[in-house]
């Protein structure tokens, strides 16, 4: 029963997003929610209702993969950090002080238990004088040039960055989808029409295409974003369509035809929660390119200038190297251990889906 | 006179979820020139011993015990150096999926004269010599000594297959359900190839397969074997017409006859998993099963000269009457 | 199968026509992506002549700017011309070196072919080796050494990796320069040396990710039963493991590594040469992005897609060199 | 009384090139058979791999169109049937798989897998369908309770049974099964035979039996028809086939096939 109107609540709230984006730009004129805002909206109640939902409908199946995904201890650590970022993420900025503020006081405070000697300007007698300064408590992973605390700009970029991750992934699969599973299933000349195209979009490298993209149309986070999200789809369609050419050969998939069910159910019922694993797979490893892509972007000064993102405290960080170091040594560390987090993970969930794998 | 004896052979795997005990506690000897079926369902274990023969465990396997006497000597005590100059060349093995068990990279040909070129001082116009004549010999024409396996049929892949395992003139062959993968009229044509050849060369083959009808048609003692154990040995008339053991009897009496028809007696159950085995392995489906046989492990008792039965109660009037009454 | 095997050459001149296909979409993309750009190539000039206060000719240089591109003209002309532009090698001119694009393609790509090439060469040696050996040593602590370290390699942002090398390699330990010094001869062993940060920095994220490829296709073939054939011929472990199941698990290591070079490799080597200041075409685009110098931008952009499309079709014909299995379809 | 009849079927794959589609042959997979099938009989399809006999249940079960002929059920051409004429034949003719572990969806229990089916012919009520899947698995010799269960859960032969059960929940007419029992070990082969055995009475069922194993043929069909390359060489009631083959074909099926009998043997 749940079932059908499942679909009902789903239609409905899309219908309701767009009434109030209609809202916003007609007659709020774009002040109601941001155009993130409007997405993590819709991607709440997807995940709701098409994945936490139906890894509750379906326990024993679900504690079934948790158990294969829990005996890899690399990928248990990867999940605890991920789940440690994420908190971090969302009432970290609570904690730590405005990431930025200056002050330049403190700038170039290095972080708890390192001294460094520094030229510091004496205002009695309004002269240079060399000073040893130790890191202090009150800033734990030490200041920048400018006097900002280094924790509250890697607590705030760490929002950037799951965001980034999270949103274009979700995109991206999205559109994977879509295309690889049209492709499968309608063959002929779609698949031929719709391969090609992913193919020309394949031949672009990546990141030269992101470049390229973010310098004609300029540098903004949700711009970034959807970027990544509607270039990073190709992979994700390659694989749904050989998981689906396969699927649509294997003799569940004849046997439900032979019942008489209609494409839709096929498609729903049998080779989209087959794929999932593959897609769940692809999404956790493609989440580490993802928040790569965007910190070298921020990194090499095409990031949104008005978001604290790893990337660019790191840019910033690179031409003091003799002095600040931990100002590129830190932001660096946190962008490693959460790509080494979400590698160890998607690798456990691989292992965990896939049936040929003894574990 | 034996030429092989495996005693007490015992090959665990083990895996997260437990120990399997692929092979426990098997025995078996197989005389100069004869055919030795090793019969069994899915694992039943009777793959695992015959690699377990020539060392060829992988991990998570182990072989934790048991002797193979070869020559006067146990294999298990020779080095890896030593091992390798018995395979391919004084003990010969063939595989069940001929497609698969041949590198797809390499012309048959290249993978007839590996062993020759280790195992044999020969030069190489004579290796090619020999490898084309046993092309020739298992019925392949010689012009396909340069042809990859895909663009062969299964039927002529399993026959380069026999050239290969025969290159270096072993004394023993060890076929590991080597037709199972193939249609029954190629199925004919390459046992009839394979059973000349045993004759012309004298030697002596353990044969391997889960197919009856191909154990009464070239054994001449069969071993049964059930979840890794032994069940039954014998001759293979007594196998077929005074079967001693409840799973043998099981076996017969599944098993559809096309020259006539008669009524199916299944084994009931599933075959049960290799871990946490209690009492005799087969207890769980047997239908003459007593309390004690949850219990106790009966290793081989003698039912007649050569004919042993794993079970306690082989003598059991109820058993020798189902024995009569199995008509195949 | 029954059905005739079409030749090699017929396969050859299939991939070719339809990277033609692809090169065109490429093409067509980047031509797309200019037009729906908010904003001229003019638009810098005419901001500057803008806040000179000669405003009256604002609209006289805006004609003979767009007279000068093109954009005067129909779309579908404007495309015709940007193809027929760059069928003839005509990349346009970089306004920031006054210089056609094309000549300034030609003297700096040599320095990006170095560094991949060496990257390349350096990952594919260490990674292919270190991933056999993992598969051969399974379940070993040497295995999930070379696990951890590669996945360590893959996660590792290669940009944060450069600067931390220059950190401890030049700037504290003073081994190498800290900058790429392009007065050296580019054959010569100083040049080699100048190279060794920035090789590590780009290869040693391809040395992992390779190890894992090889790792897991060593893996694959080591449980098929051919190598059980081999075993049961006598043959000794290193040929097994040499011969056997090198041979098959190169076969999609090499596509891979083929196929890497769009993704990973034009990324990584566009990082490392904005970090190590190796004037190659990811530093020269990079300037060129700051300069607001179009021309220079759409080349490189699409001088990376048409060499990942060679690699591609070279990946391709490999594959079907190599393995007997592949038909020609 | 007719329940199939089969009038000239044939299935051509097109073998192409590639692009530029250059047509380099036809795969003849079923190159002009005609067969019929009573209601209440069980018919045997023997034939060796690449035959053509899977092919042909594809084709009665309307999951592949022909090139060319009829099929006919209950006197009606089955490839003109649209809508709920379709669906009235989809229910009443169905098919049981080879491979136990593929012809189940591992992501759905067995007992939404059984239930599809009557989902699909409209028994909206779950409680009435969940109760009907009860019955039919402990029909099939499983339990009420397992259809909660997974397929990775069940062992062969209980797959087996559960495909069994998926295949008669809408009571069908005529089911094609094939080659059921070839990927079971034969203690259990003979299990899954008798099971088929006891439905085929109990339901009158017809059934298009597909194997290359003759004894499961003799054990189960009333008639056998070999299938070579496409072609039916030789049709018959089994006891004739099997006791007097006319086809050197069936002459040589019958010879290859090894006798469970050591007195009876030829090498």
């Amino acid at each position: 029963m749940f079932k059908l109107s499942r679909k009902l609540i789903f239609v409905t709230i899309i219908a309701v997003i767009i009434a109030t984006i209609a809202i916003d730009f007609f007659a709020m004129s774009g002040k109601l929610l941001s155009p993130l805002g409007y997405f993590y909206a819709f991607f709440s109640v997807f995940m709701l209702l098409y994945v936490v939902y139906p890894l509750y409908k379906n326990r024993r199946l679900t504690s079934y993969y948790w158990e294969r995904t829990r005996k890899n201890r690399l990928a248990m650590l990867g999940l605890f950090f991920i789940v440690f970022l994420v908190i971090l993420a969302i009432a970290g900025p609570f904690f730590t002080q405005d990431p930025n503020h200056v002050n330049f006081e403190e700038k170039n405070l290095p972080p708890v238990g390192f001294t460094t000697s520094q030229s510091v300007y004496d205002s009695q007698t309004g002269s240079l004088r060399n000073a040893e300064i130790s890191g202090t408590w009150k800033h734990p992973l030490g200041m920048d040039d400018k006097g900002r605390d280094i924790l509250a700009m890697l607590v705030s970029g760490a929002r950037v960055s799951l965001q980034v991750g999270l949103v274009a992934t979700f995109i991206a699969l999205i559109i994977g989808v879509i295309i690889g599973v049209s492709s499968a299933y309608f063959g002929g000349m779609v698949d031929n029409i719709l391969m090609r195209f992913t193919d020309i979009m394949m031949t672009f490298p990546f990141f030269l295409l992101l470049v390229f993209i973010v310098f004609i149309f300029g540098a903004d986070l949700t711009l970034i974003i959807l970027i990544i999200g509607m270039t990073g789809w190709t992979g994700a369609a390659r694989i749904v369509r050989s998981e689906a050419l396969s699927l649509r050969t294997r003799e569940f998939v004849l046997a439900s035809r032979a019942l008489g069910a209609s494409d839709a159910r096929i498609i729903f019922r049998h080779l989209i929660p087959n794929v999932m694993g593959t897609l769940i797979v692809i999404a956790t490893l493609s989440i580490p390119g993802v928040i790569l892509a965007e910190a070298a972007l921020s990194f090499i000064g095409l990031g949104d200038p008005t978001v604290a993102s790893w990337g660019r405290i790191l840019n910033a960080g690179q031409d003091n190297l003799e002095t600040t170091w931990w100002v590129a040594v830190e932001p660096g560390i946190m962008l490693f251990l959460t790509v080494l987090s979400f590698n160890f993970l998607g690798d456990g969930l691989r292992d965990a889906f896939d049936p040929m794998s003894e574990l | 006179m034996n030429i092989l004896e495996v005693k007490q052979l015992k090959t665990y795997f083990f895996t997260r979820r437990g120990i399997v005990k692929a092979v426990d506690d098997v025995s078996f000897d197989l005389q100069k020139g004869e055919v030795l079926c090793l019969v069994g369902e899915s694992g039943s274990g009777k793959t695992v011993s015959a690699l377990s023969i020539l060392g060829l465990i992988d991990l998570p396997g182990r072989i934790m015990g048991g002797e193979v006497i070869f020559d006067g000597k146990d294999l298990r005590q020779y080095t890896p150096r030593q091992l390798r100059n018995i395979r391919g060349k004084r003990i010969a093995m063939i595989f069940q999926d001929p497609k698969e068990s041949l590198n797809p990279v390499f012309t048959i040909g290249v993978q007839i004269m590996e062993p020759m070129k280790i195992h044999l001082k020969l030069s190489d116009k004579e290796t090619k010599e020999k490898a084309t004549s046993l092309l020739e010999r298992v019925g392949i024409p010689k012009e396909r000594f340069f042809s990859y396996p895909h663009e062969l049929s299964g039927g002529m892949n399993q026959r380069a297959m026999i050239a290969m395992a025969l290159a270096c003139d072993p004394e023993i062959l060890i076929a590991d359900e080597p037709t199972s993968a193939l249609d029954v009229t190629t199925q004919a044509l390459f046992l009839e190839v394979l059973m000349d050849l045993k004759k012309e060369r004298g030697m002596s083959m353990i044969f391997i397969t889960h197919d009856l009808g191909i154990v009464a048609e070239i054994a001449d003692r069969v071993v049964v074997m059930y979840a890794g154990r032994v069940m039954e040995k014998a001759e293979v008339t007594q196998i077929f017409e005074n079967p001693r053991h409840p799973y043998t009897i099981g076996l017969l009496n599944s098993l559809p006859n096309f020259t006539k028809k008669k009524k199916l007696m299944p084994i009931p159950g599933q075959i049960p998993s290799l871990i946490d085995l209690r009492g005799c392995v087969f207890h769980t489906r047997c239908r003459f099963a007593k309390e004690i046989c949850a219990k106790v492990i009966l290793q081989e008792a003698t039912v007649d000269e050569g004919h042993l039965s794993a079970c306690l109660f082989h003598d059991s009037q109820e058993i020798v009457k189902a024995s009569k009454e199995v008509g195949v | 199968m029954p059905g005739k095997k079409a030749s090699m050459g017929e396969y050859i001149a299939r991939r070719l026509f339809y990277s033609l296909i692809i090169a065109w979409g490429i093409l067509t993309i980047t031509f797309i992506l200019l037009r729906l750009a908010p904003g001229s190539p003019a638009d810098n000039y005419l901001a500057n002549i803008a806040a000179s206060g000669r405003a009256r000719d604002i609209a006289q240089v805006q004609a003979a700017i767009d007279a000068r591109y093109g954009l005067d003209k129909p779309l579908y002309l404007q495309y015709a011309d940007y193809i027929s532009n760059l069928l003839h090698g005509n990349l346009g001119w970089s306004l920031s070196t006054s210089l056609p694009v094309s000549e300034l393609l030609s003297k700096h790509w040599i320095y990006s072919f170095e560094l991949i090439f060496l990257s390349t060469v350096f990952a594919v040696l260490i990674g292919v080796s270190i991933g056999i050996y993992s598969a051969v040593k399974q379940r070993t602590k040497a295995d999930y050494a070379v696990t951890v370290f590669s996945f360590m390699g893959i996660s590792i942002p290669n940009f944060w990796l450069g600067i931390m090398l220059i950190l401890i390699f030049s700037v504290k330990l003073g081994l190498f320069k800290t900058y790429y010094d392009t007065s050296l001869p580019l054959f010569s062993l100083e040049n080699l040396k100048a190279m060794t940060l920035p090789v590590i920095t780009l290869g040693s994220g391809m040395l992992a990710g390779y190890s894992r490829y090889v790792r897991s296709a060593a893996l694959d073939n080591l449980r098929k039963d051919f190598v059980r054939t081999a075993r049961a011929k006598g043959l000794p472990e290193r040929t097994v493991i040499l011969k056997h199941v090198f041979r098959n698990a190169m076969l999609p290591v090499i596509t891979i590594i083929m196929l890497d070079m769009s993704g990973v490799v034009f990324g990584g080597a566009y990082l490392t040469e904005i970090i190590f200041g190796i004037p190659g075409l990811g530093r020269i685009s990079f300037n060129a992005i700051f300069a607001d110098d179009y021309a220079v931008v759409v080349a490189v952009t699409l001088i990376g897609a048409v060499v990942t499309l060679i690699f591609n079709l070279l990946a391709d014909i490999a594959y079907t060199y190599l393995d007997p299995r592949v038909r020609y379809v | 009384m007719k329940l199939l009849e089969i009038w000239n079927i044939r299935k051509y794959y097109p073998i192409s090139l590639g692009v530029f589609s250059r047509r380099a042959g036809e795969l003849k997979a079923v190159d002009g058979v005609s067969l019929e099938i009573n209601e209440g009989e069980t018919l045997g399809l023997v034939g060796e791999s690449g035959s053509g006999k899977t092919t042909l249940g594809k084709v009665i079960i309307r999951l592949e169109e022909p090139t060319q002929g009829e099929v006919l059920f209950k006197g009606r051409n089955i490839f003109s049937l649209k809508g709920d004429e379709l669906k009235s034949y989809r229910r009443q003719v169905q098919m049981i798989f080879q491979d136990p572990s593929a012809s189940l969806d591992p992501r759905m229990t067995v007992g939404d897998s059984v239930a599809e089916a009557l989902l699909i012919h409209g028994m909206e009520d779950e409680e009435e369908r969940m109760s009907r899947v009860g019955e039919l698995l402990k029909e099939v010799g499983l339990e009420a309770g397992d259809a909660s269960r997974y397929p990775h859960e069940f062992s062969g032969g209980q797959k087996q049974r559960i495909g069994i059960a998926r295949a008669l929940a809408l009571r069908p007419g005529l089911i094609i099964a094939d080659e059921p029992v070839s990927a079971l070990d034969i203690s259990v082969q003979a299990q899954i035979l008798n099971l088929l055995s006891e439905l085929k009475s109990e339901y009158r069922l017809s059934l298009l039996f597909i194997a290359h194993n003759m004894g499961v043929i003799r054990y189960l069909c009333d008639r056998v028809a070999v299938m070579k390359a496409g072609r039916i060489v030789e049709e018959g009631s089994v006891e004739e086939v099997f006791t007097s083959p006319q086809h050197p074909y069936t002459k040589a099926l019958l010879e290859a096939a090894p006798v469970p009998n050591p007195h009876a043997r030829r090498l």
